[in-house]
């Protein structure tokens, strides 16, 4: 008897393939029929994975499963990185979920936070990008993922292009577990430029009648970038990126490090870094990266996803970028997300929230919006054992003791102490902590990353470096003392942030050679999009929306 | 809009040349002038009048005001700011800026 | 390489300081005068100390100028009644002296919380402009931001004798949006950026005659236009007149029922559009055929 | 009150002479008689909205009166909604037709021709701004709508209620709508009522019209625009310095 069991998941399969009949032409799926056919491959109780990444949308098919009926389709357990798309939300309002494991709700947080209030959300976790990929080979591995690809060709062979994204890491664990494979693509094919998915584990492929939805998400105008946030990039140029040999790193997508991008080939250079700092990047194609590889500052970029827009200069450039035999660019989240964990020196990003622990986060109680990539590279790997410069030196300065790892991963958190419309960056708790929502995620505060993990805060103010702290009191003076005339800098007392300062773990602008009054938008490497395009030599066509021209 | 004034201590300014007034910023949302004046008494102290379109802030501008009259020498001069919603960063700039511009002249 | 001032980025008292020969800049009402709005104070909204126009008297080449500089972020740069009456002022004191007048424009129009008298101080400003104009005194208007010169301000520009203009600058009249609500976003999409700005930009202003110059967006390439323009004034005669109308009638029957501004540029002489789009001010007018 | 006919409108400003005024797409041109003179009449009506093509036709009607009548005043009838708001308009560029047809009235003016502007019926924004308020003196019937826009307009742009724009007009008449507040400002020189001889009015406001500008001296003196004037009087004495 036990060997039928073992084959039980496959028997299932295959009648699930059965009751598909003439929906499909072999693999290939008409688009009216497709409703109809996702009623016959998916049963109640599936875990279900449906492709939402950071940036591409299996849109179609879940607009598509979003015209179906309870009675059609009902306790699922959906498991998808973003929660995108208002078809998305279409599935919560419907009650057809069980349960949901995901990662990010960007668009979606206001939305997901009505859920939540209303009792229509019912969440497993909130996860980081490797965490939910991992889940998929242990126990959350799909019995069905509909998933979205550029090109198909008649064999079912995909072709992802720029935007591979979450795709590999979701198809793998289905296709090895007799799960059904459904992926929509913008056009079939009779060659593909190259085969990023065999159709081997490819079940069943739709054209859609639209091309899937992108969002352009890393694309910052320079021309929003304020002498702010210009004196902050110096600061953190000199005090973190200078003083410890930054050479491998990532960058979040604000327009703090977005200024310190486009600082790289002016102020850096005048300061000598070019060469010693910021050659090896996982980020994505981010257009204000251009001034910088065109000055011969960059090395290698690999990507998680792609950017709309940065198609052509990405191929041009292939000697920074990762391109396929075709020529093309390519990316990858899960091996990107394992880079960015454990291979590079520094971490830097902002946060709309830090409280007085160091903690950080963007949810609150009208908008649970989770994680994107931060935490899985915000976070100090322990399994690392590679020396490098910076790592060295972080570690040093962290004082380890005999049970620790000598070297530490720099996580630095760059933000302005207030928000827009006077709302504080720093505050004594977090919303996130807020009762109802760690009941609705079984007890767990929505952390994007740890105060532990910290190394660096920067502010206008200067900034402070949590990693030399020498006890909990410790470091929170040195978050007060760069909180600036927030309700959580008003507390700190002059004798404590001066003797911080003696002790370099606070440093003002002037400690680490930047004088405010030098901060200017002028320093920048051009003031705007149109800017990007000229240092790009026409080669990147930005979104309609950045175009004045 | 919320007004209020204070006067700071500050040590004397330290030159009688230069300009007899200076403005930096411009009154637009998220930012604020600021004018400073010379020939204000007493001469130590910084004499404050601010005018803001954001009530209820008042702890946080006291503080950025005292902080700059503690670091620079302000006192004698009179310190006018409308402010429409700028940050308190925004507010020690361009303090700084208005404050370089009358004991150093232009730029 | 560096990065520079971009003049549109600069404030209203920076484009003065940068535009002018060094430390001859003297203001005139200046902000301890504290002549500030009773309108806006009355309506809550805060004031500004030169209620959103600096005006002065300086030097540029060692040539007395008076000049103006709007500050666009202080509502819109919008004219009040105080705002104006600086502005007559000015242009009176220019015909009185004639001194040459440079008006920096960044302006929405007419202050609309100042009801009906930011209005008549536009009207008046146009009559001393004309004082100017017969005494022979050259009135020239910088046009260099997104705010640009729109309402009744966009008229006003086009009584000066000359308009110094660059890419990023707009002229015209109604906005794109309150377009956008009247005609339809098929029509005018007013998010259209692109759109918006081959519609009143710089570039097609130029292109069509109504700026005299399109130049780099700094203050040293506003310099030497307005430095060029200082010598020269524009008569109005019969003839000159004359001639206008009919190169307005001309225009419109050419242009009349063109919707695609690309066609515009390309019956102007632009060959690549796309290069064009991307080119900076003066490269633009190097590329096209300068219209008439 | 029943809003007049265009034409009964012209007969009561220029009796049996306004047969010498044509009208066009609501633009008006022609030549007709007031106090006894040969006047140029030039003007909108039905509350149109001026285009590119109507700055053109009523500018080369003053180019025709410069030339072939030398120095008959020129009377500008004012009922416009404002100018066109279209996208084709504004690239041809709209403000440079209305500054060519300011041009020309300046041009007129220099040469002896006295301007009077009679606001008849909607005198607002650009279509007021580029050629009625340029006169050497300006009119308005009591029926007619003079000045920057109703309150209920200036609150959905400027977000302010119309209750606070209501009661902050009736100390600062500039925010009030109509011909009698925008007299107080200075704006107009005369409001004339129903009841009056607009004609034997409109005479005597060609006679004793000058050109100097006075709109702010009796603003001033109305009460109704306190500041303007003496703002300009200290910027021409700080820049005699």
């Amino acid at each position: 008897m036990t060997t039928a069991k073992t084959a039980l998941r496959r028997l299932n399969k295959a009648q699930r393939l059965e009751r598909v009949g003439k929906l499909a032409r072999g693999k290939f799926v008409s688009p009216d029929n497709v409703p109809q056919l996702l009623k016959r491959i998916i049963e109640p109780g599936d875990i279900l994975c449906l492709e939402g990444d950071n940036q591409k949308q299996a849109d179609f098919l879940a607009n598509q499963l979003a015209t179906l009926d309870k009675k059609d389709l009902h306790d699922i357990h959906l498991v998808m990185s973003c929660i995108t798309l208002p078809a998305h939300i279409e599935l919560f309002k419907k009650g057809m979920i069980r349960q949901v494991d995901f990662c990010y709700a960007g668009p979606q947080g206001t939305a997901v936070a009505d859920l939540v209030k209303a009792k229509k959300f019912p969440v497993g976790a909130i996860h980081t990008y490797n965490e939910l990929y991992a889940r998929y080979y242990i126990d959350l591995t799909p019995r069905v993922a509909l998933i979205a690809a550029a090109q198909a060709d008649r064999k079912g062979n995909l072709f992802l292009a720029a935007n591979t994204e979450d795709t590999p890491a979701i198809v793998e664990p289905t296709a090895f577990s007799d799960g059904i494979v459904f992926a929509q693509v913008n056009e079939i094919v009779d060659k593909l430029p190259r085969i990023d998915i065999p159709a081997d584990q490819v079940d069943f492929v739709v054209e859609a009648p639209y091309p899937m939805h992108l969002q352009a998400l890393f694309t910052r105008d320079p021309a929003a970038i304020t002498d702010v946030q210009v004196l902050m990039a110096m600061v953190a140029l000199r005090g973190i990126y200078e003083k410890y040999e930054v050479q491998s790193l990532n960058h979040g997508v604000g327009f703090n490090t977005a200024a310190i991008e486009l600082l790289l080939p002016t102020y850096g250079e005048r300061l000598g870094l070019k060469g010693k700092i910021c050659k090896y990047w996982m980020v994505n194609p981010l257009p204000t990266m251009i001034p910088a590889i065109e000055s011969g500052w960059v090395e290698s970029v690999f990507a998680v996803g792609g950017e709309v827009g940065m198609e052509r200069y990405t191929a041009a450039r292939s000697d920074v970028f990762f391109t396929g035999r075709d020529g093309s660019f390519h990316s990858n989240r899960a091996m990107g997300q394992l880079a960015g964990h454990y291979a590079i020196d520094m971490f830097i990003g902002a946060s709309l929230q830090i409280d007085i622990n160091g903690n950080s986060s963007t949810v609150s109680k009208n908008r649970i919006t989770g994680f994107g990539g931060a935490p899985n590279m915000g976070c100090q790997p322990t399994g690392r054992r590679h020396p490098t410069k910076a790592w060295l030196k972080a570690g040093a300065e962290a004082n380890p003791g005999p049970g620790s790892p000598p070297g530490r991963k720099l996580v630095v958190q760059m933000v302005e102490t207030f928000q827009a419309g006077r709302v504080p960056t720093f505050v004594e708790e977090l919303d996130a902590a807020e009762p109802s929502i760690r009941k609705a995620l079984h007890g767990v505060t929505p952390v994007m990353i740890y105060g532990d993990d910290v190394t660096h805060i920067v502010t206008e103010e200067g900034i402070a470096n949590l990693a030399a702290c020498r006890s909990i009191a410790e470091r929170q003076a040195a978050i007060r003392a760069v909180a600036g005339y927030t309700p959580v800098g008003l507390k700190r007392k002059k004798r404590e942030t001066e003797e911080l300062r003696r002790r370099g773990i606070v440093q003002m602008p002037e400690d680490v050679g930047v004088r405010p009054s030098e901060a200017s938008r002028s320093l920048l490497a051009t003031q705007d999009i149109k800017g990007l395009v000229r240092w790009s030599n026409g080669l990147y066509d930005p979104p309609s929306q950045f175009v004045d021209w | 809009m919320e007004k209020f004034a204070k006067a700071f201590p500050s040590k004397p300014l330290k030159t009688t040349a230069g300009k007899p007034w200076a403005l930096a910023g411009v009154v637009g949302s998220g930012n604020l002038e600021v004018l400073v004046e010379r020939g204000s008494r007493p001469s130590d102290a910084m004499d404050c009048h601010v005018e803001t379109s954001i009530p209820g802030y008042k702890a946080s501008w006291l503080a950025a005001l005292a902080d700059f009259a503690h670091h620079y020498p302000a006192g004698g001069t009179k310190v006018t700011i409308n402010d429409q919603g700028a940050p308190p960063v925004l507010v020690t700039l361009r303090l700084r800026q208005a404050y370089d511009h009358l004991t150093k002249g232009e730029k | 390489m560096t990065g520079t001032s971009l003049f549109h980025e600069q404030t209203a008292r920076q484009r003065i300081a940068a535009l002018v020969d060094p430390r001859s800049f003297a203001e005139m009402l200046p902000p301890p005068e504290r002549l500030t709005s009773p309108y806006l104070a009355q309506l809550g909204i805060p004031v500004s100390f030169d209620d959103g126009v600096v005006i002065g008297k300086a030097k540029l080449g060692g040539k007395e100028i008076y000049i103006a500089a709007q500050v666009g972020q202080f509502v819109g740069g919008a004219v009040g009644e105080i705002h104006g009456a600086k502005l007559t002022g000015l242009f009176k004191a220019a015909a009185r002296d004639q001194v040459p007048c440079v008006l920096i424009i960044e302006s929405g129009g007419v202050r609309l919380h100042e009801g009906s008298a930011g209005e008549i101080a536009i009207a008046e400003t146009m009559r001393a402009i004309f004082e100017c104009r017969a005494k022979k005194v050259p009135t020239i208007a910088v046009i260099a931001t997104d705010i640009g010169a729109y309402g009744g301000i966009g008229i006003l520009s086009t009584c000066c004798d000359f308009r110094v203009m660059t890419e990023h600058g707009r002229l015209g009249i109604s906005g794109p949006i309150v377009i956008e609500k009247w005609m339809g976003k098929k029509a005018y999409d007013s998010a259209n950026r692109a759109l918006v700005w081959k519609t009143s930009g710089g570039k097609t202003k130029y292109l069509l005659g109504d700026a005299d110059a399109l130049v780099h967006d700094s203050a040293d390439a506003i310099r030497d236009a307005v430095a060029k323009l200082l010598g020269k004034s524009s008569a109005i005669t019969l003839t000159s007149v004359k001639t206008r109308q009919k190169e307005l009638e001309k225009r419109l029957k050419r242009f009349g029922d063109t919707a695609d501004p690309d066609a515009v540029w390309k019956a102007m002489g632009v060959r690549d559009i796309a290069g064009a789009s991307l080119a900076s001010g003066p490269e633009f007018a190097a590329m096209a055929k300068r219209g008439k | 009150m029943k809003k007049p006919s265009a034409r009964a409108l012209f007969a009561r400003l220029f009796g049996s002479s306004a047969k010498g005024i044509s009208v066009e797409k609501s633009v008006l041109t022609g030549y007709a008689a007031a106090g006894g003179t040969k006047v140029c009449v030039i003007g909108t009506c039905d509350g149109t909205y001026i285009d590119n093509a109507a700055a053109l036709r009523l500018a080369a009607h003053v180019i025709d009166c410069i030339e072939h009548h030398p120095k008959a005043p020129i009377v500008m009838l004012v009922d416009s909604a404002g100018q066109e708001p279209n996208r084709v308009a504004e690239m041809l560029g709209l403000a440079s037709y209305f500054g060519h047809l300011l041009s020309c009235l300046e041009l007129a003016r220099r040469k002896g021709h006295k301007l009077i502007t009679v606001a008849t019926g909607q005198a607002v924004g650009g279509a007021f701004l580029c050629y009625g308020m340029f006169a050497d003196r300006i009119y308005a019937l009591d029926s007619a709508s003079v000045g920057l826009m109703p309150v209920e307009a200036m609150s959905a742009v400027t977000k302010i209620p119309v209750a606070v724009l209501r009661k902050l007009s009736k100390t600062m008449p500039s925010l009030e709508f109509g011909a009698k507040p925008f007299a107080l400002l200075g704006g107009v020189e005369e409001v004339w009522a129903a009841k009056d001889d607009v004609q034997a009015k409109l005479a005597k406001a060609i006679a004793t019209a000058s050109t100097e500008d006075n709109r702010a001296e009796l603003g001033r003196k109305r009460g109704g625009r306190k500041l303007a004037l003496d703002i300009r009087k200290k910027v021409l004495a700080a820049s005699a310095r």
